[in-house]
């Protein structure tokens, strides 16, 4: 008899993984094997119609010794470190405003989330017109305040700027709607006892809203990392890289080696850098967000 | 209505042996609970029998039926929680009824029991409320009401007083005491607070560090301690513990105090094993005294005036603090120096082993 | 979420009728030129279309109602198409015919992804000496033919005349047109103190190709070769250098609008922002349409005219529009036969498809007085002769023209020297070229 | 309500902040109503009269818009509730359950969060072509649902619930399957809304996958079908065909925010019990 608790345990032990299987089933076919077929043609010489040999690191080796590329690396660097802050700031400051349940809050929460809606093809052509210094938007308005137009995407310094802004205008909905749940999940037994604490906005906001929400804020912090790491649409469509190279990031060279150059494994080996830079940058990210956590 | 058994029960986390070879019969109908500090083993006990734990060694039994290998569902337990854990989405109806549903019991049969135990509890009003929209004292009747309608063998309640206010606790205690009445129903309590366990139980079961201390009426528990940790966690105030030596021995034990007062007691000596004691004296047995020939003399530094009686703090002349009991018109004031008296028949001593010896009961 | 799921199954269910069955033989177009059914959808009278889309649609309507054997699947990509097709013909999905560049060619034929054409073409008769030059060059790789050519484009000078005679530059009712890199240099400015207006209109912003066609127009007027062979590129030349250095002058004389995208671009030359306007043939028909609107700023003050030669030989890069047949093992004879009829059509038709101001592939087209009564026209005719694509054996022309562009750019704004640029150009040209 | 009344100032800026946000949205729909022929000579007409129909005339002219808005709704709609089967299954099996391997298991699905799409879009683009897969509705879908955020999501969210409730179940009888379906999954409504929102949100603008996956035309999304229809240099010859057909691809989309917008603060206020 007593051997049979331990064995029947066991049992249900595998029944429990049956929860997570179908997923599994999908990440594997979906991720783990096509992610190890890249690792497996960064290593050789191939287009997409097929092979041609194994060259082993040499596609990493060309990488780094490839100026464009490096210059892609910082320039995606630079556009994590323009957007990521400002998206998780300003989408919880939009989100502390907002989280009330007065009409005009929820008429703003649906205009700061419409443009999260819109493809990428249609914000970077309305935002475009909007940076033209022709006759775009913000020239139209420029000559009627007295100043000269000025032409932010044919500008080096202040293209990724301007790619930054139309990031932000478009993705803001997202950090929005996280701290929103965020902020509803707080107790509100908390702000009372602040309030009858006399706390300050100030001091009720960092004391109790703030590590309230910490996990959120670590949340938000990831994802957008994540997804600024891969952005692709915008300088393709708005500035194509240019000028000067100032806007291209990694995924672009990606795509314009494998897609359009047929180097379908050096692009892989840009592809694997660019897996490991996200990694480490979530991981740094990650601890970082446990080490305060755990104080 | 079925008795438990618990034939050598042990729990496991890795390394850390949680409880260790537990053996204790329950008897049909009995209100049991289970006394200790956080981090005996209380609730890991209790949720072994709920089935919520894994046994990982020895044999639970409810009736006739070993149960360790069923599911918890399959035990005929029902179970009141710290938190409640009610369902938050559904309503206090959906909430009793969920388990009968899952038990297939019949629909009219569910609107029965459920409407029966509602009344019992007070809480017609609330069915069709969503048990987010309670107060505290409301969910702790929905959970007990929903514990009330599966008819279980055995209930099993998780220190459901924890989180109520004072009043309510009260109030709370006493219909649980009249439900065990009027159900009959066997009933395993989880308590850290040893007015709750006198007050409910048929029997207590004091546990320390997964062990059991004692297992006795509440009154055995409190005459008769089995150790010092029984005698020091039951009884409020708390008992005083003083370290003696033993003096001389007859048909009575004659104690010496560190500051070299002698104290009779009714200690049988011929039981008593060689070596350092510790005196335990509840409050309520020693009373203050003229200053000349009582055996202790003391200073008074608070008066705590509960009424019916009055608890005097003092120290003795080597500072070492006790706590005496005066009636309730006590005239003792702060600062007076008082002697104490000490009833010979209500002291305990306790050898190295922390084994208890008390004076044999009378009648 | 019910009404949602509901939903969806409704559209599942509504997805899955409608499957009609017909014993015609199936032929799978792929192009781009952008869709206009609402407008041309059941249009078959082809002289009536107007426009790229309009011309196309109207063309492979009559082809459908002429041949009522086959059923034609027009598959209509987002220009170029190529990431798409690369992705079907990997996953042997290949359609009978797609648009191709000539440039392009290339780098399908050299992976086996391409079937030749001549032999059936010639069937049919079709030779390859109906070509015109420029068109024959696209589609002939080792002394075969890959495809049918559809037409040559160059870029033009779009003259608004009015401003041209504003500033002195019309003689005999022709506008003066430049001769060497001073004589353009001293018109414009000529032109920019009697107009207040740049002389030249150029598309610049978000588009890197015009930077590429303009700087290999003026190599190739100098006699230099731009590639030595097949993996190499030559453009660290004095001739690479007076190419940039004649922009970059043009640039920083204010001498041309800036910071224009392509539609910025054409809607200043609309409104008459400029003098000339640097774009290709397909948009002489929009041009000549405002020139007849009385509102318009070029109203009667529209000409075209190829590239002026400004160095030692009269050449303009061009590139054209080809149906291409993918390599399928799986298709059947019938459905060959299909696609040849088709592509005789289309040969057929290369008057017609000429009205969208592309250059005709078929040399019997320009001599004919239809084409050349078209407007404009007489002042293209030219082309056929001078219209020059990169030699065939250089591959990857198209990821090229963007690196070119892309350092030709930095050097006329400035953001690096000439030389600097040249040098990274040639570079990364040959780091592509090297890696095929 | 939350304490206190907004601050003037903050209340200031977020309404300019607004008004910012809006500003190119009511110029991609002035656009829309807008001849082509008119842009065409001057952007700035926008401004003013006369404004139009055909746009939107033309763009359902022909049935294909309808065809590639079904096709999204049907790729969109079924990526969603695949996501949030599968990342609810996994997340509940991740939080609650223990199984040999767990935790190594989801601390590799953490780091498929990392895995940019490029880096496995070829290999997946081949290996479906191996089992003939493309042109359907399963490839379209398939890849979306590897996307490990919403396990992680899913999986935050059960742990977060009380285990107490699960073993009130347990102790009321209820399988397993049955806590997780009735007990647990209703709790996680919000999350569900919000997962559903993002993966209905990324199905629907998705461009690469159905570009290279969906070649025929009878398969086409509607973020494909709507790039098909473009010039080579649509944006000068047809700017308000082209708002108009973007007004189109998000009018749906917003309205699914909306409904589900209503969906999350009911849930939300229920689940918190004012």
């Amino acid at each position: 008899m007593a051997s049979l608790t331990p064995r029947r345990r066991r049992a249900t032990d595998w029944t429990n993984a049956l929860f997570v299987l179908p997923y599994l089933i999908v990440f594997v076919a979906m991720i783990v094997v096509p992610l190890a077929w890249g690792m497996w043609l960064s290593t050789t010489k191939s287009d997409l119609f097929g092979t041609e040999g194994f060259v082993g690191l040499t596609n990493f080796v060309r990488l780094f010794g490839d100026p464009i590329f490096l210059q892609t690396v910082w320039n995606t660097f630079y556009f994590v470190l323009l957007t990521v802050p400002l998206l998780a700031v300003l989408g919880l400051a939009l989100a502390l405003v907002l989280n009330r349940q007065a009409r005009w809050a929820a008429v703003l929460r649906t205009i700061f989330f419409a443009s999260t809606v819109l493809s990428v093809t249609v914000v970077t052509l309305v935002w475009r017109l909007v940076f033209l210094p022709d006759s775009g938007l913000l020239s139209v308005v420029t000559r009627a305040l007295g100043g000269t137009p000025i032409a932010f995407l044919n500008d080096e310094t202040l293209a990724m700027p301007a790619i930054a802004i139309t990031t932000i205008w478009w993705c803001i909905g997202l950090p929005m709607v996280l701290f929103l749940a965020a902020l509803q999940q707080v107790p509100r037994a908390l702000y009372e006892a602040a309030a009858l604490d006399n706390a300050s906005r100030w001091r009720t906001l960092t004391r109790i809203t703030l590590p309230a929400i910490r996990r959120t804020f670590a949340l938000v912090i990831i994802i957008e990392v994540i997804l600024q790491f891969q952005l692709f649409g915008q300088p393709q469509l708005m500035t194509l890289g240019g000028p000067n190279n100032a806007t291209r990031p990694i995924v672009l060279f990606i795509y314009e080696t494998g897609w359009r150059q047929w180097e379908l494994g050096y692009a892989s080996a840009a592809a694997q850098v660019l897996f490991a830079m996200i990694l480490i940058a979530a991981m740094v990210q990650y601890w970082l967000s446990s080490r305060r956590e755990a104080r | 209505m079925s008795g438990v058994v618990l034939d050598g029960v042990s729990k496991r986390y890795g390394a850390v042996t949680v409880i260790d070879r537990l053996s204790l019969t329950i008897a049909a109908g009995e209100f049991v609970v289970f006394l200790g500090p956080s981090g005996c083993g209380k609730s890991t006990l209790l949720r072994m029998i709920a089935g919520l734990e894994t046994v990982d060694g020895g044999e639970i039994r409810i009736g006739a039926r070993r149960v360790d290998h069923l599911a918890p569902g399959a035990r005929g337990v029902a179970m009141v929680f710290q938190q409640y854990a009610l369902y938050p989405h559904m309503s206090v109806r959906e909430n009793m009824a969920f388990g009968l549903r899952n038990a297939h019991v019949p629909a009219d049969e569910i609107d029965r029991r459920v409407a029966a135990a509602a009344d019992a509890l007070e809480i017609m009003p609330l069915l069709d409320r969503k048990s987010t929209q309670l107060s505290g004292g409301q969910q702790q009747r929905v959970a007990i009401a929903r514990a009330i309608v599966k008819q279980p063998d055995l209930f099993l309640l998780d220190e459901p007083l924890s989180n109520l206010d004072a009043a309510l606790r009260m109030r709370t205690r006493l219909e649980i005491a009249q439900l065990h009445q009027r159900l009959g129903t066997t009933m395993i309590f989880v308590t850290h607070d040893q007015v709750e366990a006198m007050t409910l139980a048929d029997r207590i079961v004091v546990l320390n560090q997964g062990g059991i201390e004692q297992v006795g009426s509440p009154m055995d528990i409190y005459l008769t301690p089995r150790t010092e940790f029984v005698a020091s966690f039951v009884g409020s105030p708390k008992i005083n513990l003083l370290p003696v030596t033993v003096e001389a021995a007859g048909e009575m034990t004659r104690v010496r105090l560190a500051n070299g007062a002698i104290i009779d007691t009714a200690v049988a000596a011929a039981d008593l094993p060689a070596g350092a004691m510790t005196l335990g004296l509840r409050p309520e047995c020693i009373r203050p005294a003229a200053l000349d020939g009582a055996p202790l003399a003391a200073r008074v530094q608070v008066v705590e005036r509960l009424g019916e009686r009055t608890l005097l703090h003092v120290v003795l002349d080597d500072g070492t603090p006790i706590v005496a009991e005066d009636s309730g018109l006590s005239a003792v004031r702060p600062g007076d120096r008082i002697g104490l008296a000490v009833q010979p028949e209500r002291a305990h001593l306790f050898d190295a082993d922390g084994l208890g010896h008390h004076p044999a009961q009378r009648g | 979420m019910r009404p949602l799921a509901l939903l969806a199954l409704a559209l599942l269910v509504a997805s899955c009728g409608g499957a009609t069955h017909d014993d015609r033989t199936t032929l799978v177009v792929q192009r781009f030129f952008g869709a206009c059914e609402a407008e041309y959808g059941r249009n078959t009278d082809v002289a009536a279309a107007e426009g790229e889309c309009g011309i196309m649609t109207s063309i492979i309507n009559r082809f459908e109602a002429d041949n009522p054997d086959i059923r034609v699947v027009e598959n209509i990509v987002f220009w170029p198409g190529y990431d798409q097709l690369t992705a079907q013909l990997a996953a042997n999905d290949a359609p009978d015919l797609v648009t191709m560049h000539g440039s392009v060619i290339a780098d399908y034929q050299a992976r086996g992804l391409l079937d030749p054409v001549g032999g059936d073409l010639a069937t049919v008769g079709i030779t390859p000496d109906q070509f015109t030059d420029a068109a024959r060059r696209a589609v002939t790789i080792d002394g075969k033919i890959w495809g049918l050519p559809l037409d040559s484009w160059t870029m033009l000078w779009h003259v608004n005349t009015n401003l041209f005679r504003k500033a002195g530059l019309m003689r005999n009712g022709q506008p003066v047109l430049p001769r060497s890199p001073e004589e353009l240099l001293a018109q414009a400015e000529q032109f920019e103190r009697r107009t207040g207006k740049p002389y030249l209109v150029q598309a610049t912003a978000n588009e890197y190709a015009s930077y590429t066609r303009n700087f290999y127009t003026f190599v190739m007027q100098q006699g230099v070769p731009l590639f030595t062979d097949a993996r190499h590129a030559n453009f660290r030349t004095p001739a690479a250098h007076r190419a940039l250095e004649l922009f970059k002058q043009i640039r920083a004389r204010d001498l041309t609008t800036q910071n224009q995208d392509y539609s910025a671009a054409v809607a200043s030359f609309l409104n008459g922002g400029g003098g000339v306007f640097l774009v290709g043939t397909w948009m002489v028909q929009d041009f000549d349409t405002a020139s007849r609107n009385p509102d318009s700023a070029l109203h009667n003050g529209y000409a075209v005219f190829p590239y002026p030669q400004l160095f030692q030989r009269n050449v303009t890069f061009a590139d054209g529009h080809n149906w291409v047949m993918p390599h399928n093992p799986e298709r059947t004879l019938a459905e060959h036969e299909a696609v040849l009829r088709f592509l005789k059509f289309f040969a057929a038709h290369d008057a017609d498809w000429a009205r969208t101001g592309h250059m005709p592939a078929f040399a019997a087209v320009i001599d004919s007085p239809k084409w050349r009564a078209l407007p404009h026209r007489a002042a293209l005719a030219e082309i056929a002769h001078t219209a020059t694509p990169l030699p065939k054996q250089i591959r990857r022309q198209f990821p090229i023209e963007t690196v070119v562009g892309q350092e030709a750019a930095a050097a006329i704004a400035g953001n690096k020297s000439i030389d600097q640029a040249l040098a990274d150009m040639e570079r990364r040209v040959n780091d592509i070229l090297q890696h095929i | 309500m939350r304490f206190g009344r907004t601050h003037p100032v903050a209340l200031t800026l977020i309404v300019i902040a607004a008004v910012l946000m809006m500003v190119p949205l009511f110029w991609v729909l002035a656009l829309s109503f807008k001849a082509n022929a008119a842009l065409m000579a001057d952007t700035n007409s926008v401004f003013s009269l006369p404004y139009t129909l055909a746009n939107y005339r033309t763009l359902f002219g022909d049935g294909q818009v309808f065809r590639w808005i079904m096709n999204s709704l049907i790729v969109s709609l079924g990526m969603t509730a695949g996501v949030l089967i599968l990342s609810s299954l996994a997340g509940y099996g991740f939080a609650r359950l223990d199984f040999p391997g767990r935790s190594v298991l989801f601390v590799i699905v953490l780091l498929g969060l990392a895995v940019p799409e490029q880096a496995v879009i070829i290999a997946r683009h081949q290996m479906l072509s191996l089992v003939s897969m493309h042109n359907t509705y399963g490839a379209l879908i398939l890849p979306g649902l590897s996307a490990p955020f919403g396990v992680f999501l899913m999986t935050q969210y059960f742990r977060a619930i009380p285990r107490d409730i699960d073993e009130a179940a347990l102790l009321d009888g209820a399988s397993r399957f049955k806590i997780f379906w009735k007990v647990l999954l209703p709790l996680t409504i919000p999350a569900q809304a919000t997962l559903g929102i993002f993966t209905f949100l990324s199905a629907w603008n998705d461009y690469w996958w159905p570009l290279i996956s969906a070649t025929n035309k009878q398969m086409f999304t509607l973020t494909v079908g709507i790039a098909s229809t473009q010039m080579n240099f649509a944006q000068t010859e047809g700017l308000g065909f082209l708002m108009a057909q973007a007004v189109l691809a998000g009018l749906p989309i917003l309205i699914v925010y909306l409904f589900f917008q209503k969906y999350i603060v009911q849930a939300v206020a229920g689940a918190a019990g004012r």
